[in-house]
Formats: structure tokens, sequence, C-alpha cells
């Protein structure tokens, strides 16, 4: 028995609100970078249930280059949080305001 | 004698040169640029005389010398294009007066030889080459053989009188006299550049004489009962017409735009002498003269010519009696005997009017240039009160002036006399018709007594009596250059009345009135420029009472009555060794006549009073306004940009915020109208 | 190719100065310009066109060539010069070496900016009197702002940062607005016209159909009447007619004298010069008609309300500049009339109000220069100390004033005879006379600047002796009231070569 | 024709040179490590992209993508993954000219700071991942491309690690990035979804076969949110939060490369993508609307936005921010102005928009870098009166200022007529009337820096001024461009107007 298309779906886009939430509200840029990754994987899961549903394995290859591609976001991104404890002793996202308007 | 005719431009070119030469190389020269304007002047008067001679042999001379412009116009009266050219028209008119304005020139000039070198004025050449270019200007005008040469030079000579007017620029009120000059007048001059224009656009001409001209074309328009710019053809001949004599009244100085007049004589009195009295002011009603065959056809313009001129007779005399200043007298004097002139020209006197000119043009150069005389005499002072007594201390200058004056009061046989009759027993005669007229005789009528007894107070004032100043006790000595041209003008101003003896004409019957044959083309004439055409054309009624020679005795005998009374009452009140003013016993009417019935009042009000706050009004509408509405825009959109940069609160989860926000709104916007729900 | 050389030696000449040492600049910049000044008189010697360059007429000194091709539209390289443009080419060059020469006195700084800025904007004005395709001739009308922003934001007065910023957007933004109708104008016109070729877009205008095209819901003909309405708007910022002029003003004032002269002389010129070419040339008459009695009295109102502005002023610049509205309206009364002597006279008028709006800026600058104030109300007397100065300064004063025989005097009164007798403006004569009280006004406050500056008793209190200008700033003045003077006693110099250009123009009015 | 035929993967020579180029940088640098020596690495930088330019302009030239009689025809590789064609040379071009301008200017600029072959390298890699994202023809290649752009990017621009501005503007970089990248590709998972194919040209397929029909809220979705991914690329509204603060604390070359480079390299994509996976008339057809609305309200805002927040700015480097957020907006024309009928002209306009973008904006951004390296301060204040001390790099300046602004006689004006005339040809009244206020404001901005260094008196007196020559080189070459395309821009207009119709 399969499962019906509409239920990964609905399953992706919940994952999604739920990373959004996240990078909305969380203010420790851990979080937010962890929110971000909670909505790659929504997309993730989309690809690979279009696949299967499709029937062809471009998805599941795609969210493939999509994992490795988050991996290479994170590092990334680790490492500018990394510099900004370092900067502004503090990883919450808020703090550097030294630029606006 | 016709290719005299060829040199006529040289008349007016030779005071020209001799602007360009002053101007350029006067402070170099001897005299400081005298001698070029003395020699200039004298060409152009013996030149002058010979134009005289070839008109008095029978010639005339009308030619187009240069065209300034042309194009493609269409008159409303259908004539295809139009060309605007400078031309010579000598007539009768123009040679009489072209000898009277070189000869006036040049006696100026030789007497600024007294006047202005002898005082060690500075800026000599300012001042000859001032008087070049207005010699030059007003031959010019004189000559031109259209209305929009003559505008050109009427301007020109504007010009000069400003200029010459602020001669002494470093005091306040000299400057303040010539921006009043130019300004009155040109506020004239507005009007009479709109008529310009008008006939211009009406009959696609501007010529004074032969057949395209606009006269002619007037006179067509009106037999053939035309429309032009939406009025019948007399009534716009009327407008055009009035709309020109608007700078005739501010030339001459006709009510009510004759403040300027007393104000300019705060120029060098030399300069009052040629252009103030005998020259530019003459302008206007020469051109009322040149163009007399266009007012011919219009009644009421000629009505209104007259009522303003003797209006304005009326008013000028009593001004100019109770006046301290010799030079105002002699300004107020001025305006009414202008205004004679007018009234002259308005009833169809255009002998009387043009012989008045020509009488007046000499003994109100003599008396100017005698009081100038006087004024050397009292080491510049003006006041009559502080003179008396120069009688004996200046027998020539006395003399002179004296024959002036008798010729201004009008006192027979002097030249002002005749003149001045023929001009009342024209509008006497019209006036038993026309009730206007009437009225306008009767002022010019009243004038002649305040004349005789403006003109002898100034007489008596300053030359009889018992000195009242120390200078007057001790006047200063003047030369031949002062004296020579006094007595050239005192014998005119006496005999010059032999030109058109017309009352002896008309109670002897002897043929003498010679002017009057100038002017008919019984020598050389332009077709339609004589004064049997302008009589055709005149629609005034005549009149006489009982007979024409009673008539005559009449007008000739009220006026002598009254110029002899005035005379008198200025004998019994002045006459003394010790006169006293008067003024207060004319009360609060004399208020009135020393504050010239608050002519200068209102119109400096309307200048200053009323003018200048509309422009600061306007100037700060402009600002608060005007440029606010454009500054507000820009305050505006960078009060907005100010608004729109506050999105960017700096702060990472805003941001989040803002785009998920956003791309919401698209979704909802986009789904909404993609039916996606 | 001879425009293109004149184009290419004030570009050129531009660079050079703009990196020479500053001592030299301005006698360099001098000589260079006379290259161009030389030129144009040999074009004007040997003008041997006729006609007008947007309708069919034979040009002169013309050159065409591609350039860009982007969609249906050429765009191409299209200049050359009839009756009407010639004369301000010259005017231009002219006026630009005696602009410079009359620099050498008060610009002490930064010389060789200045006066590669100078030529630059040279080359740009010849561009927009040369030009005849509408690309060429925009690059170059805006291309002028930018030196004249520069101009008068460096060498400037004390307000010279906000003067020269209002004029730099303000103009732009009245170009974009008829930039972004002529733009709208060819799209309408469809098919019939195929590049940006001025003539050939007056041809389909005129001889062909017209606007043929709805574009954006609005029909043909509104649409037509929209895009003069938006152009007469754009170039009236410029020309700047009331109420678009407050940008003038300050510009004028702040700006340093040799800018005031191009400003004035040339740069105004550029608005009534586009009004005359695009508006009332391209147009057919029954698309301006319902606009002709508000133009006028926009005209009128100019006339009088800048008059009376100016009246109000105490400052010389600020008095000259609010004359200058005034004078620019009696130029839009004489191509609103639409006859041969009010479309020549405009023109005719705005060589001769370069020619005396120069020479009044040069005179202000040069009592400037020595005085240091340019308030009526500092200065008495001037004339004690400067006397030749001061005697220019009249005499421009009453050339600006319409004295005969100078060349103000033929501009106005061929305007007011043109208008007078127009046929296409209804009450011709009323707005005539009503725009003619304007001789009355701009009488009254030179002449009351003059008497309370120039004349009375010198009384300046400066620390110095304020002396005689040298030749340098006094031999371009006289040049110019030679010119005025020329000019005022034989108009048909130019009249005869601009009415040619004009009368094709009037011609198009069919039977008015 | 050309003699020698060259394999096929060699179409991809700019892209690939560009790759070789960051990978010589490292392999250099690991070589001794310890020690760096500058003149080589910016040599091989400045040799790498040159000669990527060179080969792409050689590309263009000869006809490569070229549809032409004498063309060789697009050129696709991998099955298609990739394609070469005139669209992705022109975009190659700009992208490689951004680079080499960039990276001469670096050499002065990146003087005395560490990682200096780490800077090179990963301006070249984010460079190749621009250059990959000209000639993606998938979503899996345009995502991969794209990452590989933005990665290094935020490396880049926080890469002054000790500076608190670089480090906050890399933070908000990534973290905006982040989430935008995720977005996008829930954008593509779920066109992938709606449609089954991932390939350009196979979506393409099954939309105009109305196989997606029943997928019209899921493609639509999926379409709007590829939109977003490509609105932070180009920096559009609502995801342009990240510009203001990246390119304002980013080293400033590399807010030029960022903004010059990255947002061209964004706009092609989507063009590509929205050209060739989604047929408006078929789309339309399935999610009920055309996508151009959506660009249209992008563009407007985004204009509107970016110069109205621009208008006030005090600091030189965000006014400028603003302004490329401003000129993003311009360029949505191009896909705002498209319509079933053709759009070449439109997006012709806009890429001949983005070539000259790429010169004028590169340059006004080394200008700041050049201030930077002189250390006369960030605001409009600072920089008063550097006229009289720079007269070469401050006229530049203007005239990059005034290109900017699009007023002639300087290459902006073209592009933005362009634009402005085939928005009216579209019938984007709206549209063109927006760019035109836009435009009118913009001057007033762009002037006042002219007014700051040229009429400005300076606040403190100043010493004498380096000539630093490679930004000096930098700044000339981008300013003598930016003029030379007003006469010159003629073949700019042929040869994007070719690449336009090679999509449309």
């Amino acid at each position: 028995m399969t499962v019906a298309i509409e239920y990964y779906v609905l399953l992706s886009m919940g994952l999604f609100c739920i990373g959004l939430f996240g990078v909305l509200t969380r203010r420790n840029a851990l979080m937010f970078l962890m929110s971000v990754e909670l909505l790659l994987n929504a997309a993730n899961i989309n690809l690979i249930a279009f696949a299967f549903y499709h029937g062809n394995l471009t998805g599941q290859v795609f969210a493939l280059f999509a994992m490795a591609l988050a991996a290479a976001e994170v590092a990334v991104g680790l490492g500018i949080i990394l510099v900004l404890y370092r900067n502004f002793r503090d990883v919450d996202v808020t703090v550097p305001t030294t630029m606006r308007w | 004698m016709e290719g005299v005719f060829d040199y006529a431009p040289a008349i007016a070119l030779f005071p020209l040169v001799a602007f360009v030469v002053v101007l350029a190389f006067g402070t170099y020269l001897p005299k400081k640029g005298a001698l070029p304007g003395i020699i200039a002047t004298g060409g152009s008067l013996l030149l002058s005389l010979v134009m005289a001679a070839a008109v008095a042999s029978g010639e005339a001379y009308h030619e187009t010398l240069y065209e300034w412009a042309a194009g493609d116009a269409t008159s409303a009266t259908g004539v295809e294009g139009v060309s605007f050219t400078f031309g010579l028209l000598i007539d009768p008119l123009a040679a009489l007066m072209l000898v009277i304005v070189s000869l006036v020139a040049f006696l100026v000039h030789v007497f600024s030889l007294g006047y202005m070198n002898a005082e060690g004025e500075t800026g000599l050449p300012r001042y000859y080459a001032g008087l070049g270019l207005f010699t030059f200007s007003m031959l010019a005008f004189v000559v031109a053989d259209n209305l929009l040469m003559a505008f050109i030079f009427f301007e020109l000579v504007g010009l000069c009188s400003f200029l010459l007017i602020g001669f002494w620029f470093r005091t306040k009120s000299a400057p303040s006299a010539a921006k009043k000059a130019f300004l009155v007048t040109r506020f004239g001059d507005y009007f009479f550049l709109i008529g310009v224009v008008a006939i211009a656009a009406t009959f696609g001409t501007v010529a004074f004489a032969g057949d395209d001209s606009f006269v002619t074309a007037a006179e067509t328009a009106i037999d053939g009962g035309d429309q032009l710019f939406g009025f019948d053809a007399q009534t716009w001949v009327t407008i055009t017409g009035l709309l020109v004599l608007g700078g005739v009244i501010g030339k001459s100085a006709q009510f009510p735009l004759h403040t300027w007049l007393p104000d300019a004589m705060e120029g060098p009195t030399t300069v009052s002498a040629l252009i103030h009295a005998a020259t530019m002011v003459a302008a206007g009603v020469y051109l009322v003269a040149r163009m007399f065959g266009y007012y011919a056809l219009s009644p009421t313009t000629l009505a209104i010519i007259a009522f303003v001129g003797g209006f304005t007779a009326l008013f000028a005399a009593t001004m100019g009696v109770v006046k301290d200043d010799i030079k105002q007298v002699l300004a107020y004097s001025t305006i009414s005997q202008y205004g004679y002139m007018m009234l002259g020209l308005g009833v169809g006197g255009y002998v009387a009017g043009v012989f008045h000119l020509m009488n007046h043009a000499f003994f109100k150069a003599l008396l100017f240039l005698g009081a100038g005389a006087v004024i050397v005499i009292m080491h510049h002072e003006q006041d009559m009160w502080k003179m008396g007594g120069l009688k004996d201390k200046a027998p020539v200058t006395y003399y002179t002036f004296l024959a002036g004056a008798l010729a201004l009061a009008g006192i027979i046989p002097f030249s002002g006399f005749w003149s001045k009759d023929e001009i009342l027993y024209d509008a006497l005669i019209v006036g038993l018709e026309e009730p206007v007229i009437m009225a306008a005789y009767a002022m010019g009528l009243l004038a002649v007594f305040f004349t005789g007894f403006y003109t002898f107070r100034m007489v008596f004032l300053t030359f009889h009596g018992e000195p009242r100043s120390e200078v007057a006790e001790d006047p200063h000595p003047v030369g031949w250059s002062i004296k020579a041209p006094l007595l050239v003008l005192g014998v005119l101003a006496v005999v010059a009345g032999i030109a058109n003896l017309a009352p002896v004409a008309k109670l002897a019957g002897v043929d003498i009135t010679f002017l009057e044959h100038w002017l008919d083309g019984e020598y050389g004439a332009i077709e339609g420029l004589t004064y049997t055409a302008y009589g055709e054309l005149l629609a005034y009624e005549t009149s006489y009472i009982g007979s024409e020679q009673v008539t005559v005795l009449v007008a000739a005998g009220l006026s002598l009555l009254l110029a002899f009374s005035g005379a008198g009452l200025a004998w019994l009140l002045y006459n003394k060794p010790e006169p006293v003013a008067h003024t207060e016993r004319l009360g609060s009417a004399g208020k009135v006549i020393e504050d010239n019935y608050y002519q200068d009042e209102y119109q400096v009000w309307l200048a200053e009073g009323l003018t200048l706050p509309l422009a600061r009004a306007a100037d700060r509408f402009d600002q608060t306004v005007i440029d606010g509405i454009v500054d507000g825009t820009s305050t505006a959109s960078l009060f907005g940009s100010d608004r729109i940069r506050r999105l960017q609160t700096g702060i990472v989860t805003n941001y989040a915020a803002l785009i998920v926000t956003g791309v919401i709104v698209l979704l909802l916007v986009l789904g909404f109208l993609g039916g996606w729900f | 190719m001879l425009l293109e050389t004149l184009l290419a030696v004030a570009l050129l000449g531009a660079a050079v100065v703009f990196v020479a040492p500053n001592r030299i600049a301005g006698k360099l910049a001098f000589a260079i310009s006379l290259v161009p000044a030389a030129i144009s008189l040999w074009l004007f010697a040997a003008f041997d066109g006729s006609g007008n360059a947007l309708l069919e007429g034979d040009l002169a000194f013309e050159s065409q060539m591609e350039w860009i091709q982007f969609g249906d539209y050429a765009i191409t390289w299209f200049v050359g010069v009839d009756g009407i443009s010639l004369p301000l080419v010259v005017l231009t060059t002219i006026l630009t070496s005696l602009a410079i020469l009359s620099s050498w006195t008060p610009i002490d700084e930064r010389e060789s900016q200045f006066y590669g800025l100078i030529l630059f904007i040279e080359a740009n004005l010849i561009g927009v009197f040369v030009a005849l395709d509408f690309f060429v001739w925009f690059i170059f009308w805006e291309a002028v702002l930018i030196p004249m922003y520069l101009l008068i934001g460096i060498w400037g007065g004390p307000r010279r940062k906000y003067a020269a910023i209002k004029f730099f957007v303000y103009t732009n933004v009245a170009s974009l607005v008829m930039f972004g109708a002529f733009v709208a104008l060819v799209f309408g016109l469809g098919d019939a016209v195929s590049s940006f070729a001025l003539p050939e877009i007056t041809d389909a205008m005129i001889n062909g159909d017209g606007v043929q095209t709805a574009l954006f819901g609005v029909d043909p003909t509104t649409l037509t009447a929209l895009v003069f309405v938006a152009m007469f708007l754009g170039f009236a910022v410029k020309v700047p007619i009331v109420p678009f002029h407050t940008w003038l003003p300050d510009a004028h004032v702040e700006a340093p004298t040799p800018a005031s002269v191009l400003l004035a002389g040339v740069l105004l010129k550029m608005g009534t010069y586009a009004l005359l070419r695009f508006n009332f040339t391209m147009f057919p008459t029954d698309v301006i008609e319902p606009f002709v009695v508000p133009i006028a009295a926009i005209a009128v109102i100019s006339v009088i309300y800048g008059a009376m502005l100016a009246l109000a002023q105490t400052d010389l610049k600020r008095i000259v500049a609010y004359s200058s509205v005034s004078s620019m309206g009696y130029v839009i009364l004489g191509l609103i009339a639409f006859t041969q002597f009010g479309v020549g006279g405009a023109t005719f008028q705005m060589v001769s109000h370069g020619l005396i709006s120069g020479l009044m800026f040069m005179a202000v600058g040069v009592i400037y220069n020595a005085t240091h104030t340019r308030m009526v109300t500092d200065m008495s007397g001037m004339a004690d100390r400067m006397p030749v100065a001061v005697g220019i300064l009249i005499a421009g004063a009453f050339g600006y004033m319409g004295l005969p025989l100078m060349s103000g005097f033929y501009g106005e009164f061929a305007i007011f005879f043109g208008s007078f007798g127009s046929e296409f403006l209804a009450y011709a004569p009323v707005f005539t006379a009503a725009a003619m009280f304007g001789i009355v006004i701009v009488a009254g406050y030179l002449l009351f600047a003059m008497q309370r500056a120039v004349f009375g008793p010198y009384n300046l209190e400066t620390e110095y002796e304020v002396t005689r200008a040298p030749l340098h700033d006094i031999a371009p003045m006289f040049v110019l009231l030679g010119l005025i003077i020329a000019l005022g006693v034989a108009p048909e110099l130019i009249f005869e070569m601009i009415t040619d250009a004009v009368d094709p123009i009037i011609a198009n009015g069919g039977d008015l | 024709m050309e003699p020698i035929q060259l394999p096929e993967w060699t179409a991809l020579g700019p892209a690939l040179l560009l790759a070789a180029t960051a990978i010589a940088l490292f392999v250099v640098d690991s070589i001794s490590p310890r020690s760096t020596n500058r003149n080589v690495l910016a040599g091989i930088a400045t040799t790498g992209s040159l000669a990527a330019l060179g080969v792409a302009v050689w590309f263009s030239m000869a006809g490569v993508g070229a549809t032409g009689v004498d063309g060789f025809g697009v050129i696709e590789l991998f099955d298609g993954q990739f394609v070469v064609d005139q669209l992705a040379l022109y975009f190659m071009i700009i992208v490689a000219v951004v680079t080499a301008l960039v990276v001469v200017a670096s050499y002065d600029y990146m003087a005395g700071h560490t990682y200096q072959a780490e800077y090179y390298s990963l301006v070249l890699l984010a460079a190749t991942g621009m250059a990959t994202m000209a000639a993606a023809n998938s979503l899996v290649t345009i995502f991969i491309a794209l990452e590989l752009a933005s990665l290094p990017s935020y490396a880049l621009v926080s890469i002054l690690k000790d500076n608190r501005g670089s480090v906050e503007a890399g933070l908000k970089y990534f973290l905006v990035g982040a989430l935008s990248s995720a977005i996008f590709l829930y954008g593509i998972s779920l066109v992938y979804g709606a449609t089954g194919y991932l390939q350009l040209g196979n979506i393409a397929s099954v939309i105009e076969a109305g196989d997606a029909a029943a997928y019209d809220g899921l493609l639509g979705l999926g379409i709007l949110f590829l939109i977003g991914g490509i609105a932070f690329k180009t920096a559009s509204v609502p995801f342009h939060f990240w510009a203001p603060e990246a390119y304002e604390g980013a080293p400033a070359p590399i807010s030029a490369f960022l903004s010059s480079a990255s947002k061209a390299a964004g706009f092609v994509i989507a063009f590509r993508v929205f050209t060739e996976a989604f047929p408006l008339e078929a789309t339309a057809g399935v999610i009920g609307i055309d996508w151009t609305v959506a660009f249209v309200a992008l563009a407007i805002v985004t204009m509107t936005v970016g110069n109205f927040a621009a208008a006030t700015q005090d600091n030189v480097k965000r006014m400028l921010a603003y302004s490329s957020i401003g000129h993003a907006g311009y360029a949505l024309i191009g896909l705002a102005g498209l319509s079933a009928d053709g759009g070449e002209l439109v997006m012709g306009a806009a890429m001949m928009h983005l070539l000259v973008y790429g010169f004028m904006n590169t340059g006004a951004f080394l200008f700041v870098a050049l201030a930077e390296h002189w250390g006369v301060g960030r605001t409009f204040e600072d920089y008063n009166g550097l006229g009289r001390r720079a007269p070469v790099a401050c006229f530049a300046l203007a005239i990059f200022m005034f290109s900017l602004a699009g007023i002639p006689p300087l290459g902006g004006f073209w592009s933005k007529y362009f634009l402005f005339s085939s928005a009216l040809e579209a019938g984007l009244l709206v549209v063109a009337a927006a760019l035109v206020i836009n435009s009118a404001l913009s001057l007033y901005y762009y002037s006042r820096l002219v007014k700051a260094v040229w009429i400005e008196d300076p606040v403190l007196e100043r010493d004498a001024l380096t000539q630093p020559t490679g930004l000096y080189a930098a700044i000339v070459v981008a300013a003598v461009m930016t003029v030379v395309l007003l006469p010159g821009f003629g073949p700019v207009v042929d040869t994007a107007l070719e690449a336009a119709a090679a999509i449309v």
C-alpha cells in the first residue's frame, strides 16, 4: 500500500512551516541554522516523494545533491557564526545591528 | 536744386559722427568735444537751410534709403508683404523743423562753451556725446518717412534725454529725475508702440506719405466701410490714432504724463533749452502734424487732442504761477505752451500749431538759455527770490530775456502773439459749433491770463527790484558764447511772427501768410501732406461771430486783454524793490497748486505705493507658494525616503519575517488572481 | 563633416584644457575656443541651405550615418543646420569665447577644470542646435546639464549647492517628461516612421496621417494632444515659463559670471528652440489650436509676472534673471502667433536675448569682481569709479528695454507685429498689448536699479580701491555691444535666413 | 568559421577557466603556505579572469551558440544539463569583466590582509558559479551553480574577520541566503512535483502538453518560490534585505563583485528559467495568471524601494547598495515586459542594462574601495573635496554616477532608454512611469555624491592621496568603458538582442 502523494506534500509543508517558524522566532544563530536545515529537508521530502510518484530518479538524485550542499552551507555558516561570536561575544542574530536603515 | 537732397542724410549723420568722435576721443580733444559738436551741428544747419531753399524752389524729397526688415505678412486690409524701411521725407514741414532743430542745437552747442566748459564741469565728453547723439536722433526723427522710423528715433531721443538729465549723476536728484523722465515717456511710448504695431498690422505699411501710406489706406478703408479687427474702420482708426497719441502725450508732456518735465530740469540748463523746450518735447506735436492726415480722419481723436491740449495749457499755467525756481516756471510754461499747440492741431489749425511750434522753439530756447545765463550770473542759484536787480548788471541777458518773455506772454507784436492768437482763433471758430472744443478754447483762453502773470512775475523777480542776495549783487560775468546765441534767438523771438501774420492778412486782406503757403505746398510739397489736403479730410464745421473780421478781432482782443491783465497783475504784485510772496493769499488752493495738484504724488504712489508692493507680494508668492511646491516635492520625496529606509531595521529576524510576509502577500495576490484557492 | 569638426574641436579642446596646468588654462581655452568660433563664422558665411531642416528643407553641412538599430527604430547620427539653428550655433561659439575671456578675472581656482567644463558645455550646446536625430539631440541636450551643474556647484556663490542641485534635478525631471512623451509619440506613429530622425517624424506628423495607433487605451487624437502638452511642459521648465521658473533665479544668482552668461545666453534658448522645433513644427495646427489661448496667456503671464518679480529684487543678477523669464515670455508669444514675423521674431529674439543677457551678466560680473557685492542696496555711484563698465551696463540695460537700433528692439517689434495680426491666436491684439506692457516694467526695474546702484554719490565701503576693470573684462562686452547694435541696425543679417527656415512652418498652417 | 573544431565541452571554456584558476591559486598557495606572494596570486587571478573574458568574447564573436547561418548553433552539454548559447556567453562576459576588474582592484585593496590566496580563489570560485549559472539548463544545475556562487560569497563578505561590519554583513547575507535557497529548493521540489522534470525544456513540454493542469496550485506556489530564490540573488524586494548590509559591510571590491556579477548571474537564471521552463501562455493556462504580473509588481516595488531608500543615505556604500537594489528593479522589467508574442526587445534591454551596469556599478564600488584604501571614511561628508586631491578617480566617479542616473552622454542612458522604450512597447505604462520617476529621484542622490567630491570643501585638510595602480587601472577602465559605450552601443544592442532571441 502506498501512501497518497498528498500526505507527503502535507508532511513536507508541515516541516517547512516548522522550519519557517524557527527561522522567525529563534534568535540563536545555531537554531536559526537548524531551522533552515528543516526547510531544506522539507524540500528533500518533496523531491523524494515526487520522484517516487513520477517514477523517475531525478528527484532522488537531486535530493542527494541538496544534502551535500546543505552540508557545505552549514560549514560556511558555522564559520561565520564562529567569527560572529569572536566579534560580538554572542551568537544572538539580533545583536549585530551596527548597520541599519 | 534737385541733387542737393542726396546730401540730406548728412544732416543727421554729421551729429552722429560727432557723437562717435567725442565718445571715443573726447577726453583728448580741445574743449572736450565741443568743437566736433559745433562743427557738426553747424554743418547740419547749413544743409538744413539748403534743404529749405530747395523746398522753396519747389522741390520735395521722399526716398527710401535702407530696408531694415521685410517679410510676408498679410495685413488686415489684405496687403501682402510688409517692409520696414528707413527713408527720408523732406517736405515743407520737415524742412522747417530741420532748420529749427539744427539752429537751436547749434546755438546750444555754442552756449555750452560758456555754460559748461567755462564752468569747469567734468565729464564733458559725455555731455557733448549726448548732445551729438540727441541731435542725430532728433534730426533723423524729423526726416523720418514712416511711423516705425519715427518711433525708433522717438525712443532714441528719450534715451538721450535720460542720459543728459542724469548728467550730474553724482547727485541724488538728477538720476531720479532722469529715470522718471524716461519711465513716464516710456509709458506713453508703450501705447505708441501698440499703435505702430496696430497700424502696421492693419494696413501693411507704416509710410507717412505716398500712395501706399497708411493714411491713404485708412481713408480707403473708411470709404470702403471695412471691418478691421472687429471694429468698423472709423473706430479702428480712432483707436490706433489714440494709441499713437499716447506717445505724443508722454513726449510732449501733456496731461496726465506731464510730470516728468519739471523734474527734467535737474539736467544742465542747456539741455533743458534744447531737449526739454525747443526740440524733443516738440517731437510729439511734430508727430501729430506729421501724420495729421490720419488724425483728420477721426474727429473723435482730434477733439481729444484739442481738449487735452486746452486743459494742459491751463493746468500747467496755473502751476507755473507759484514756482520759485526760474527753471520750474519755464518748465510749466513749456507744458502749457505745448498744450496750445495740441489745441491748435486738435481743432484743425495745422498751420497755427506748427507756427506756434516754431515760435515757441525760438522763444523758449531763448528763455531757457537766458535762464542759463542768469544761473551762471548767479553762481548756480536758481531761486528767483534770491535774485533781483539783474536788469542793469546783465543788460544783454535782460533784454533778450524780456523779448522772449513778451513773446511767451503773447504780447503784440512779438512772435508768440501771432501764433497763439491764431490757435485761439481757430479754436474759437470750431468751438462755436462744437461744445467740447469751446470748452477747450475757454481753457486755452484763460491760460493766457496765467501765462502773462507767471511770465512777468518771473521777469520782475529776476531782473527788477533790488538784489536779494550777495551773489545777485556781485554777478558773474558771461562771455560771448553765451551772449551770441541769446541775441540770435532774441531777434527771432521778436520777428518770427512775420512768418504768418494771419489776423493782419484777414483784416487787411493782404496776402502775408507765408507759413500757410509754405505748408500748403505752394513751394515744394508731397502730395497729400498739405494744409488744403488736410482741410478736406477734416470734418469740422466752423462759424463766425458776425463776420470773419469781427471774429478775428474778438479773438485777438480777448487774448490780448487777458495777457495784459496777467502781466499787469504781476507788475502790481512783484515789480517792487522788495517784492514779497503772495502765495498764502491763495489759501488751500495755493497749497494744491504748489503741490502740482498732487499729480506727482499719485503717480509716485502708482509706482511705489501700488506697483512695488504688488511686485513684492508677487515675489513672496513666488518664493513661498511656487517655489514652495518645488521644494515641497523634494522634501516629500526625502521624507518618503526616510520612511522607506526604516524598513531596514538591522535585525535579521525581522528581515526573515518581512521576506515571509512578502512571499505571503505575493502568494495571496497571485493566488487570488490565478484562482488557486 | 564640418559640424563634426566643430564638435570634435570643442570636445577635444575640453579634454586638453582639463589636463592642462591651471596657470595657462584660461589662455589656452580662449585660444581653443576661437577655433569653433571661426569655424562657425565660416559656416555662417558659407551657408547655402534653404528651408526648414525638419520640413524637407535643403540642409547645409548635413551628415547622417547608422548608429543603433533597436527593434523597429533606427537611431542615426544625423546633424545639419538650417536658418534657425545656424544663428544659434554662432551665438554659442561667440558667447563661449567671450565668456572664457570674462572668466580670467573671477576664476582663480581649479582653472583647468573650469575652462574644460566651459568648452565641454560649448560642444554640447552646439550639438543641441545641429542635431537632427532625436537621440543625438537628446544626448547633447541632457549632457549640457552636467557641466552646468558642476560650474554652478563648484564656482558658484554661497547657496551654490542648493541652486546647482535644484537646477539639475528640476530640469532633468522636465526632460524626462518630454522624453517620455516624445517616445510615446513615435510609437504612436507606428509603421509610419522607422527611425528617430526628426525630419522623418515631422513628415509623418505633418504630411502623413499623424498618430494612428492607440497607445495604452488612449485614442490617437488625445494621445497627440497629450504628447503636445507634455512636451510643452517639459520645455517650459527649460525656457523657463511661469510657473516653472523657480530654478532659474537660484541658478543664475549662484552661478559664476561666465556660467550665467552661457546659462542665460544659450541654455535658455535650448528650451525655446526645442519648442519651435518640436511643438510648433512637428504638430499640425489642429493639434495646437486648442492650446493657443492658454499658451498665449501663459506667455503674457510670464512677461508680466517675471517683470514684476524683477521689480521686487535688489540683487542685480536676480533682476537680470527674472527679466530673462520675462523676455522668454515674448518668445513664447511670438511662437504661438504662428506668423512669419512672430516665429521669426521669436527666433531673432533668442539670439538677441542671448547677446544682451550675456552682456548684462558680464557687466554685473565685472562690477561684482571689483566690489564683491551685487546688491543694489549696497552700491551707489559705481559710475564714478568704473565709468566704462557702468556705461556698458547701461547700454545693456537699454538693450534689454528694447531700445531701438539695438537687437532687442527688432526682436520684440517683430514678435509684437507678428502676434498682433495673428489669425491663429484669438484676441491676438489683446494678448499682444498685454504682453507689451512688459516694456514699461522692464524699463522700471532696470532704471530703478541703475539709479540706485550706479548713480548717486559714490559711497561703497571697501577695504581696497575700486578701480577700472582690466581690458580682458571689458573687451568681450564691447564685442557683444557691437553685435547687439549691428543686429539692431541690420536685423536682416540673420532675419532673412531665419524667415527662410520659418516659412515652411507657417505654410503648414495652411490658409490660416 | 574556425579552422579548428574544438571539442564540445570546451564550450564551457570560460567557466572552466575560472574554475581552473581557482584551483591553480589553491595549488600555488599550498606550495608554500607560509609565504604569500601577492604579485603571483593577483597575476594568476587576473590572467585567469582575463582569459575567461577573452574566451567568452571570442566564442561570442565566433558565433558559438548563434543560430544563424554562420553560427555554430546552440551547444548542449551533458544531456542538456548545460547549454551554451549567446545568452550564456553574454553573461559569462559580464561575469568575467566584473571579475577581472575586481581582481585587479583587489591587489591594492587587499594589501596587508591575510588569506590572500583564499580570497582570490573564493572570488574565482564564485565567478565560476556565476558563469555556470549562465549556462545551467536544469533546475539541478541551476541550484548547484547558485550555491557554488553563493557559498564563497558568504565567506568573502565576512573575510575581514576582525571587522565587525564585515562579520555582521556576512552573517546577515548568510542567514537570508540560507533561507532563500531553502525556499528556492522548496520551489524546485514543487515544480518537480507538478511536472516530474527538472530540466527546463522538459518542464515546458509538460506544461504545454497540459499534463500539469491538475497541479495548478502546486506549480503556482513553486513558481512563486522560484521567484523568491531569484529575487534573493538579484537583490530584489522582498528578498533584498541582505543587500544593504552585505554591500556595506563587505570589502568594497566584494560589494562590487556581488552587486554586479552576482546580480547579473541571478538575472540570467531568471531569464532562462522563466522563458525556457514556463512558456507564458501555457503556464498561464495552468496557473490561471501570467507570471509576468509578479515581475511587474516586483519591478515597480523594487525600483521604488531601492531608489527611495537610497535618497537619504549618509553612507556612500550603503547608498550604492540601495541604488543596486533600484537597478535590480530596472532589470526586472526585462521579465515583466515579456509577452506571448515575443519580448526579446525588453529582455535584450535588460541584458544591455546589466552589461553597462557591470561597468558603472563596479566602477562606483571600486571607487569606494579606493576611498577605503585611502582611509578617508565612509560617509558623504568624508568624501567632501576628494576631487581636489584625486581628480582622475573623482572624474571617473562622476562618470559612474551620471551613468547610473541614466543621463546622457554615458552608457547608462542607452540601456535605461531601451528599458523604457521596450516597457512602453510592451504596454507597461505604469512600469515605464515608475522608471521615469525613480530615475528622476536617483539623479538627486547620485549627484549628491558628485557634489561631495567635486563641489564641497573638504572638512579637514588632507595630505596628498596615493594612487594605487590596480585600483586606478580598474576604475579608469570601467570609466572609459562607460563612456565608450555611448557611441559604441550598437554592437552591444545587436549582441544582447541576439542573445535574448535565443531563448524567447
